[in-house]
């Protein structure tokens, strides 16, 4: 008889990713760590991005953030898709990600500023080569 | 399962409440109106019913009108005062922080003509009487003020209000959704001219409550619904037995033990309070004093609302009311209190119940603690 | 006790509909409207309800509003229908025989400037199609006929005159407060824009019942009620949870044994009506043929009234509705039927139930037969 | 808890009279009977009334009616107070009827009714005499 909705809005991967934050962290010590920064006033979210970029490879991304669940999971998601690869393969295409999470496009803003953030880092990379 | 601290919301029903309610309906059959024997038994509890519920606020009993909720209530309050109001009364002051029954049907009337004043909460999140006051006009027909805000907790000094509404002329509602079974509430001899009232926010069930409806205001009050004559033709429809007989039930109950459940439900929340303070950057939204016990509305800095939220599935809370929540909109009674950046914190609404233990509480202030702090390590300002 | 022959007033509540909202109402605490957990597992037996309701109307679960009951029901379909109106339709068609929600909704309307035409039944209470056809002018936005007549159960022919609205592109709404669970209903694709429904009429609890509102009315369709925004903001307030749970089951019940229900009530009218027969002058209120099977309404001539109601104080039934009864007001349905002199007989509308047993009618009838026979002992013509 | 209100809106004096209807009848044979009948049609109240007259007594009263119960109870009351009486002491005060029956004053049309057949009655017999 009881129908139990699930925990709406969220799918299962922007909950996975939410509560395990993978990759969440600051950026470690020393010369190969490039960090970007991005945040949008209106909703206080704040992105940080770190890479470890050496010779053109990301060795390892992190992030730090303040933000709504699907924030700290498009964070989290691009942090593992980043992890070693090359730079010319850092992309990223925000609508995928929205998809990917299977999150409505009103969280579009957010993801916009994960990826802003991600970008400064890798910007960043690249000026420190 | 969860922790249920959203009280303000819904509480459960209470045990002593269901029993009566599930005994009625099972052995009592006949229409209050009807005039047999069953019909009689019938009207003679909901008679009994409302005497428990003009007890519980010292009102009369021929004051109180059954309605399907405080919603209703309010609505009937509202339209019934405003609708038939002369073309040099059309004028209604309330304030910005109501409940949606109240700011809804006031937007209503506003697109039917009637001119509405809504007067802003301080950063404590009280209304003014001072800007009441001033709000007064000489077109003024009424003032809905609610006596507790139900995000909030914050009492209303609906007392002043009704003084200045009486020696103005003025007729005075108040939503006491939230204050019935939780404050000590008198409405004879008060100037308060009409009071909503709601079951299922004390121990009663949903879906009935109660405008009571004084002297003054009587005269003036038209109906909204229309039908069987029912309520001395202020609310048609079929009384519903079961549900009268339990909001008189949770009304007994309440009278009896109302120090009792106040001093629960202020320990409890104050437990709470204590137990969070221990966190930095925790405030709390409307002020300590003069609020509702069973209220407690914090706010936690450099915090995601919708993450921290969504980091308690095991808590069954509120971050507004259960209504604006459907609509997922930020409280525009918290963005009221006026606070620099309320994007950057996120609020709770703590309410407890009569069912609420002190384990409960350390158990939801430990789960709230950790869900903070974890959601605080992602960044570092 | 009393023999209780009052089930159009308000039938008992079904024993296995009190266990499971005593269950509810003991177990599930959550506002169907809070986003927590508990709030969803209320709002899962909200719409598990919706469902067993869309299912005995073979309706859409998406087309039911829940309300109060009938009575809001009918307001609301009126005035949301009509408040709306430009001014070029401002005119509503109904019928004189209608329950007092519907034609004292009318007039109000007619108050707020609705011309409305009310339309008589004929001797034998039917609301004749051809005279609703009649009625509908240029300016018509919509038809309010009632599917069974509660005084005399008389079925009119709303498909007839939903067909007819369709073609004329007028909405039409049918009061079906007293049809549900005593007749196969089919809501969707009937041209049947709108129905009222209420649960106490067919064993579920008083003070919940439901618009449907189908497609073509939704657009049109106006709230008489504002607040939280629940009900696709069509009907604001919390969700009585136990309430719409016991609606709920007690369609799934209906659903499952309307046939024999159906098969039941007539059995017991017809035998009621057989052993009645056996006394001189008594007619029936309206048809053998196409009625209610619950209802039976019967003259018993050379009677008084008043004094035939009071001698049988063992009976609960009705001499109209038992909202009229509360006025003690002679009935305006059975007025309409246009009988020579309506003064000299007595009227009483028996209505039986799941709960009546043959041996109730056997001693209702007998009950009847003597106080009849002894009042008519007390005058010669 | 439960609050039995009694079978309104009739007072025990009426229900017992219109449950018992003493001295209810038709007029026995004989010449000493005289007859009064009224009725009034929007309610359809019809009231006989009987008295049996000899020498300046009335010996018996009785009625015959159809209406409502506080009808039914005036034709007993009035028909009961005057068994016995002098012609002279018959008299009725409908008010007062009404006040003894505990009845609203809607019902003093129907009282009327029923004085009114006691009054013709009252007449046939003095005619008689
Ligand atoms: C202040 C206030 N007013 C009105 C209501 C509505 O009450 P009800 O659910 O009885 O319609 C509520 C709760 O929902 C409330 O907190
Ligand atoms: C035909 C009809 N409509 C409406 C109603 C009112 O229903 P409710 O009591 O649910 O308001 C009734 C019964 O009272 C009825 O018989």
């Amino acid at each position: 008889m009881v129908r139990l909705i699930g925990r709406e809005p969220y799918s299962a991967q922007v909950l996975r990713l939410f509560e395990m934050t993978p990759r969440a962290g600051r950026a470690g010590t020393g010369p190969d760590w490039a960090t970007g920064e991005s945040h949008e006033p209106l909703s206080a979210t704040q992105v940080r991005a770190h890479l470890r970029v050496v010779s053109d490879q990301i060795l390892e991304a992190r992030y730090e953030v303040r933000g709504c669940p699907v924030t700290v999971a498009a964070a989290a998601l691009i942090a593992e898709r980043w992890s070693g690869r090359t730079l010319p393969d850092a992309r990223i295409a925000p609508r995928a990600v929205l998809a990917d999470l299977e999150a409505s496009v009103s969280k579009l803003g957010r993801v916009l500023v994960v990826e802003s953030a991600f970008q400064k880092a890798l910007q960043a990379a690249r000026t420190n080569a | 399962m969860s922790i249920y601290l959203d009280h303000a919301a819904t509480t459960p029903i209470d045990a002593r409440v269901v029993a009566r309610m599930a005994d009625v309906m099972a052995s009592v059959h006949g229409n209050p109106s009807s005039t047999h024997n069953p019909g009689r038994i019938a009207r003679g509890l909901v008679e009994t019913a409302r005497d428990d519920l003009a007890a519980l606020i010292a009102g009369q009993s021929g004051q109180i009108v059954f309605t399907s909720g405080a919603t209703e209530a309010d609505n009937l309050a509202l339209f019934g005062l405003m609708r038939g109001a002369p073309a040099e009364q059309r004028h209604l002051v309330t304030s910005r922080i109501e409940h949606r029954a109240i700011l809804d049907a006031a937007r209503q009337l506003e697109a039917e003509g009637v001119r509405v004043t809504y007067v802003d909460a301080d950063r404590e999140g009280r209304v003014p009487v001072s800007a009441v006051e001033a709000a007064i006009g000489p077109q003024t027909r009424a003032v809905s003020v609610m006596w507790v805000n139900n995000e909030t907790g914050v009492i209303q000094d609906v007392m002043a209000m009704a003084a200045i509404c009486r020696a103005r002329g003025v007729i005075f509602h108040s939503d006491a959704a939230q204050a019935l079974g939780h404050l000590p509430i008198r409405l004879c001899d008060t100037g308060i001219d009409l009071a909503s009232l709601s079951a299922h926010k004390m121990g009663g069930p949903a879906g009935v409550g109660a405008l009571w409806v004084g002297a003054r205001a009587a005269p003036l009050l038209k109906p909204i619904l229309f039908g069987g004559g029912q309520e001395h033709g202020w609310r048609p429809g079929t009384l519903p037995l079961h549900q009268i007989v339990g909001l008189g039930e949770a009304s007994r109950i309440a009278a009896e033990q109302l120090a009792q459940d106040i001093a629960h439900y202020q320990a409890m929340t104050e437990l709470l309070a204590a137990r969070l303070s221990t966190l930095p950057s925790v405030q709390r939204n409307g002020p300590a004093e003069l609020r509702a016990p069973h209220i407690l509305n914090l706010a936690f800095g450099g915090v995601d609302g919708e993450a921290l939220h969504a980091s308690l599935p095991g808590l069954a809370i509120s971050g507004g009311s259960a209504c604006g929540a459907e609509r997922g909109e930020p409280s525009y009674v918290l963005r009221s209190l006026g606070r620099d950046d309320p994007a950057a914190e996120a609020s709770i609404r703590f309410s407890v119940g009569r069912q609420t233990t002190e384990n409960d509480i350390e158990l939801a202030a430990k789960i709230v603690e950790n869900a903070v702090k974890k959601l605080r390590s992602l960044w570092s300002d």
